[in-house]
């Protein structure tokens, strides 16, 4: 039985309380918002003039998320289908696939991505018009 | 006497939450974040107070937190708050250094109390290295305390309080301090030596089924402990204190230690923790009681 | 290394570094114990396997690596779906029994000599191994679960591409 | 029905929740005491059930730190109050998720993260896991997201922070007691007879 | 296999459990602490990927590879990448295999840093965790620019990467492999180096130096136990053959020598990607011309690609069958071995405070045993 400390193994970890006197570069959420990337891939948004309901989308998601749907009016007259994606959330993956086929380039993801809700039914989304 | 007994647990109280806060607070600060709010820890205990509870183990169960609580509300007791001073002093001229000692075992004898009726394994698990780690925690200590009754020839905590006017038992007797200051880390239950509660082994020990109310007292009973564990420091070690600021001045150094301690240390096994304890500061203290 | 198994069994060079070589599934056993003897695949990585319904057959990839690493040796094995049942490879490398059950598992292979093919993943399993083709996973989804209502109105797009145009010249013929 | 917009769709719904639950606003000053209190402190199990559980480090360190709210984890289902389902569960899983769920004592909350809890996600058509959480335990939050970020997952925190505070919707808890023999038979529908014990045998096993 | 002593008390450790990697289970033998028995039990992830591929094309299917393994989803993507170019016999530019190497040893910092927060945390040392999930999200936080996704990129696509790198993205990955660098050093000082952390982790999960090989361990099992195996220099794949870089290995097989390794393996990914940094290609098309979503298909072939993930080889097998869809993809992680035959013998006779650090040790994913 041999003693040998390991002085500085025992010391060096007081090395950290040198940061107990640094500022905390915690990003505190719901007061300070961490500032957005461009690109990330959040919510789709749909520019329905420029949409033309050929369902690419729908036929290349590999989780069945997007619906076409009725539009009420017709925005764009091009829009052979009379028809829009409406998107599921709770299928889709973000995996941006449906913008990367889509033809006229009119579904896009945004950087906004943030959604809670109490009831489960709400998560059908339609893409915002911009 | 009465309402002088009942300031000394609700200072203590207060101060014990207080100073969880704090240990919170501060371990966030070396985490590199904020942390909570100071008084999240009374949210915490008070909103557990609120909760339903559902499972039921029998009053034995029960009677565990409340053993605990009642452990360390009586070593409050007989630790005098101030230096010389004729108010918060609660029991301790009728009570010495050797009834303090023993009655600081009351607490892990509650909590075996309470866990033996609950049967959860990983309950049986920590209470059985709570008490294995006991030996190792009791030994320096009681030989510090040994050292110091024989220098000042009494077992009296307020007569070895005021003798320390020349000079602080920490600075006169150097060794038998070390050692029992490293007893003293665990017993404050944080690492290195926090093998009882550990999550990451088993669970969270014996509090795996304690819920709701009991958890609360259980969490109330450590934070009044902790306290009566550092005015205890302070009292044998660094001469007491004649007011209250005083008072928080040199607790709050010890705890800071403490928390610095059990923030940079990893956790050691069970035989580690006793080997280390029974090595090291047996050794110092023992050293220590030499030169007394 | 490569050159001893060239001349003995026909291995194919699929790619650079990795070759292959295909038995008879009795053969299994004795060619693999000569190959981990003799050259330098010691180890096993993984058993892969294939069902190919339409030949009747599962395909089993054998795995092998060498001690370097640096080469990888596929030994495929073809037997029949219907009494699917091979040797297991236990007394040759210990981490085959773990594949082992997982293959038993999801495919139904039997492995003779292995005694700890219980349950792996699933827990209750009373339909047919979920990675045989013939196992309709959608089929089962739909049987046991239920999907979040409100998604009917749901259109298919070609056909309201018809309507749409047919009525479009209904109503010109109309005007 | 109103015009197929994102802005129709959601004013329908605004409109739905405010008659819903307007009326359950008026509650006592105790109550809404007891009620700040529960929402100012919340203990989470620490149960990663799916990979959801990748960004509960990140929310419970420094990057976001979520024990400014008064939300930490905690080891054992007895003490915590919050129950993350992170994620897709699979019929093993979903087991161990109800026995911890039943163990917790009330009031205790659930918190679906990512959107397999909401409508199966990803693994809409995989063999073994569930697709809607809510037909086996009461939902109070849904995060959405494959996966959420940890500004998401703190986001969910708030506003079920937000409910519980205001006595928004009811919790969770309440409904699984009252309606339990609901949720005990969509349960017993994927487990047959090897389901956990009811939660009745659940407690006279434990008053014994 | 069951232990029918009377003396033995059985505890499952897990899957609720904090000292558990992820959700699996370890159903142990206990005589007082020491561990007499443990057998692993998987399945609380399964999610059944290898049929869920057989359903999709080859498109849709690469979005769902990268959630076989949750912390280090890259290598999965590069895999499923590279299985389906070899099959198709693509050929990337030299600026799509600089990039890919990029996101990878990104990716393998970031996976590094979750695991020293666990294993740090699995002896209650958490300021070690809390520091290195904040260093992890940097370089989260340039994957989000680069790739657009936090934890699941879905970058690597067979034929290429999907994106452009953005403006100035090198210059601040410089940046911030300068401060990590930096922060290694604190690492060292409070874990590396920590008496405490010795104190546990020396002599402890020693595993049989003799059949590692055989048994087929990979990563830091085997050059822990100062065996020199890598992937990335024994079977080069992508550039790594152009890239100067060493392999850190220890000779203790125990929970210490693979924790130093796994330094020594940040070390090293800084250096290969400070030598990306300076030898990206400028130019090159970062994606090959793919044929349509539906005419993609695979010819009647199988192979076998592995690739080095930050806790050993990442094996799949891909087989083809004429079609769009794939008709089989079995994949082969790391932790399959590891959890199994190496940890239930590594426990026997262990304490049940080494659980977690073993576990922890050996980089056990559960998600990627039972896919």
């Amino acid at each position: 039985m041999q003693f040998s400390p390991d002085i500085k193994g025992t010391l060096s970890p007081f090395l950290a309380v040198k940061k107990l006197f640094e500022h905390p570069k915690t990003i505190c959420y719901p007061e300070v918002k961490k500032e957005q990337i461009d690109g990330y891939r959040g919510f789709h948004t749909n520019l329905l003039a420029d949409c033309i309901g050929c369902a690419n989308c729908q036929d290349v998601c590999m989780n069945e998320a997007i619906d076409m749907v009725t539009i009420a009016k017709d925005v764009n007259p091009k829009n052979a289908s009379g028809c829009i994606p409406r998107i599921d959330y709770g299928r889709c993956c973000w995996c941006s696939l449906c913008t990367d086929v889509c033809p006229p380039n009119s579904l896009k993801l945004e950087n906004e991505c943030i959604w809670a809700d109490d009831k489960a039914d709400n998560f059908l989304y339609f893409p915002k018009d911009k | 006497m009465f309402l002088d007994s009942l300031a000394m647990i609700a200072l203590a109280y207060i101060f014990g939450f207080l100073y969880y806060g704090l240990y919170r607070n501060i371990s966030a600060r070396v985490h590199g974040r904020f942390g909570p709010s100071l008084a999240q820890s009374f949210f915490d205990s008070i909103k557990l107070f609120l909760k339903e509870n559902s499972t039921n183990f029998g009053w034995m169960f029960y009677a565990g937190p409340i053993i605990m609580m009642i452990g360390a509300i009586t070593t409050l007791l007989f630790i005098p708050y101030l230096n010389g001073s004729e108010h918060l002093v609660g029991l301790s001229q009728y009570g010495n250094l050797i009834l303090v000692l023993y009655l600081m075992v009351l607490e892990p004898l509650g909590n075996a109390m309470g866990i033996g009726s609950n049967g959860n394994p990983f309950g049986v698990m920590g209470i059985t290295r709570g008490l294995t780690r006991l030996i190792g925690l009791e030994l320096p200590f009681y030989i510090a305390a040994i050292g110091l009754m024989i220098a000042n020839h009494s077992a009296d905590i307020g007569v070895i309080m005021t003798n320390q006017s020349e000079g602080y038992n920490a600075f006169t007797h150097p060794l038998l301090f070390i050692g029992a200051f490293i007893s003293f880390l665990g017993f404050m239950g944080k690492s290195p030596f926090d093998v009882v509660g550990a999550p990451q082994e088993v669970y969270s020990g014996p509090a795996t089924e304690f819920s709701g109310k009991f958890f609360a007292i259980a969490l109330s009973q450590s934070a009044i402990f902790s306290f009566a564990k550092l005015l205890l420091m302070v009292n044998l070690f660094l001469g007491g204190a004649q007011s209250l600021v005083e008072l928080v001045a040199k607790t709050f150094v010890l705890f800071l230690v403490a928390v610095l301690v059990g923030n940079v240390y990893a956790r050691f096994t069970t035989a580690q923790s006793v080997e280390f304890l029974v090595r090291v500061p047996t050794g110092i203290a023992l050293v220590g009681l030499l030169f007394v | 290394m490569i050159e001893f198994l060239k001349k003995h069994y026909e291995i194919v060079e699929k790619a650079p570094r990795l070759y292959k070589l295909q038995i008879e599934s009795d053969k299994l056993v004795e060619i693999l114990s000569s190959v981990s003897i003799n050259s330098n695949f010691i180890t096993l990585s993984q058993i892969a396997c294939t069902d190919w319904i339409e030949d009747e057959v599962f395909a089993l990839n054998y795995i092998l690596t060498t001690k370097e690493r640096d080469k990888n040796l596929m030994v495929e094995v073809r037997i029949s779906r219907v009494h699917c049942s091979l040797p297991t490879l236990l007394n040759l490398y210990p981490q085959a029994q773990v594949m082992e059950r997982d293959l038993h598992e999801m495919y139904g292979i039997n492995f003779r000599g292995n005694d700890t093919l219980y349950d792996f993943a699933l827990e209750n399993w009373n339909e047919i191994p979920p990675l045989r083709r013939e196992f309709d996973t959608l089929a089962y989804v739909n049987e046991h679960f239920d999907f979040r209502i409100g998604r009917e109105d749901n259109k298919d797009v070609k056909a309201e591409v018809k309507r749409r145009k047919a009525q479009a010249k209904e109503s010109k013929d109309g005007k | 029905m109103p015009e197929n917009t994102q802005e129709g769709f959601i004013d329908q719904q605004k409109v739905l929740d405010n008659e819903e639950y307007s009326i359950k606003n008026t509650q006592s000053i105790i109550q809404k005491a007891v009620d700040w209190f529960r929402a100012r402190s919340m203990f989470v199990l620490a149960y990663g059930t799916g990979c959801g559980a990748i960004e509960m480090p990140p929310i419970f360190t420094s990057r976001y730190d979520i024990e400014r709210l008064g939300v930490v984890g905690v080891a054992t289902p007895r003490q915590a109050d919050i129950l993350i389902v992170s994620g897709y569960c699979s019929y093993k899983t979903l087991k161990r998720v109800i026995r911890s769920y039943e163990q917790m004592n009330e009031p205790k909350y659930v918190i679906g993260l990512g959107s397999c809890t909401i409508n199966g996600g990803m693994y809409w058509d995989s063999y073994n896991t569930i697709k809607k959480l809510d037909e086996y335990l009461p939902v109070d939050m849904y995060i959405n997201g494959c996966m959420p970020r940890p500004e998401a997952l703190i986001e969910g925190f708030v506003k079920l922070q937000d409910n519980i505070r205001n006595a928004k919707s009811e919790a969770g808890y309440i409904q699984y007691r009252e309606n339990n023999a609901f949720y005990r038979a969509n349960q017993e529908k994927i487990f047959g007879k090897n389901t956990t014990p009811t939660f009745e045998e659940n407690f006279a096993g434990m008053n014994q | 296999m069951e232990n029918n002593d009377n003396r033995l008390i059985k505890i499952y450790h897990g899957p609720q459990h904090p000292g558990i990697t992820g959700n699996m289970s370890m159903e142990l033998d206990l005589l007082g602490e020491t561990i007499k028995g443990a057998r692993t039990h998987v399945g609380y992830l399964h999610r059944g990927f290898e049929k869920l591929i057989e359903r999709r094309t080859i498109i849709q299917a690469f979005t769902i590879v990268c959630r076989i393994c949750v912390p280090e989803p890259d290598p999965n993507e590069e895999n499923f990448a590279r299985a389906v170019e070899g099959l198709a016999g693509i050929e990337i530019s030299q600026r799509a295999k600089y990039i890919r190497v990029m996101v990878l040893e990104m990716a393998r910092l970031a996976a590094q840093m979750l695991w020293m927060g666990g294993q740090s945390g699995s002896i209650g040392l958490g300021v070690v965790g809390q520091w290195s999930v904040y260093d992890r999200d940097l370089i989260l936080d340039l994957f989000e620019e680069l790739t657009g996704g936090r934890v699941y990129h879905m970058y690597i696509y067979p034929g290429g990467v999907r994106r452009e790198l953005p403006n100035g993205f090198l210059e601040k990955l410089a940046q911030l492999l300068d401060y990590l660098e930096g922060r290694l050093l604190a690492y060292d000082s409070i874990f590396f180096e920590n008496s405490t952390f010795k104190k546990r982790a020396i002599g402890v999960g020693v595993v049989n130096r003799d059949e590692a090989l055989k048994n087929g361990y990979v990563g830091q099992v085997l050059r822990g136990c100062g065996i020199e195996r890598d992937v990335r220099r024994d079977n080069p794949y992508l550039v790594y053959d152009k890239l100067d870089f060493e392999i850190p290995t220890y000779e203790g097989c125990d929970v210490y020598s693979r924790a130093l390794v796994r330094r020594g393996e940040m070390v090293e990914s800084i250096k290969i990607l400070r030598q990306v940094i300076a030898q990206m290609p400028s130019e090159g098309a970062i994606m090959q011309k793919l044929p349509k979503h539906r005419k993609f298909k695979l010819p009647k072939e199988d192979i076998y690609v592995a690739t080095e993930s930050a806790r050993g080889e990442f094996g799949y097998y891909m087989a083809g069958d004429g079609s769009e869809f794939i008709r089989r993809m079995q994949v082969k992680g790391p932790s399959l071995i590891h959890g199994f035959t190496l940890l239930e013998n590594l426990l026997v006779d262990e304490e049940l405070s080494n659980v977690a650090l073993i576990m922890n040790s050996l980089g056990i994913c559960p998600p990627e045993m039972e896919r």
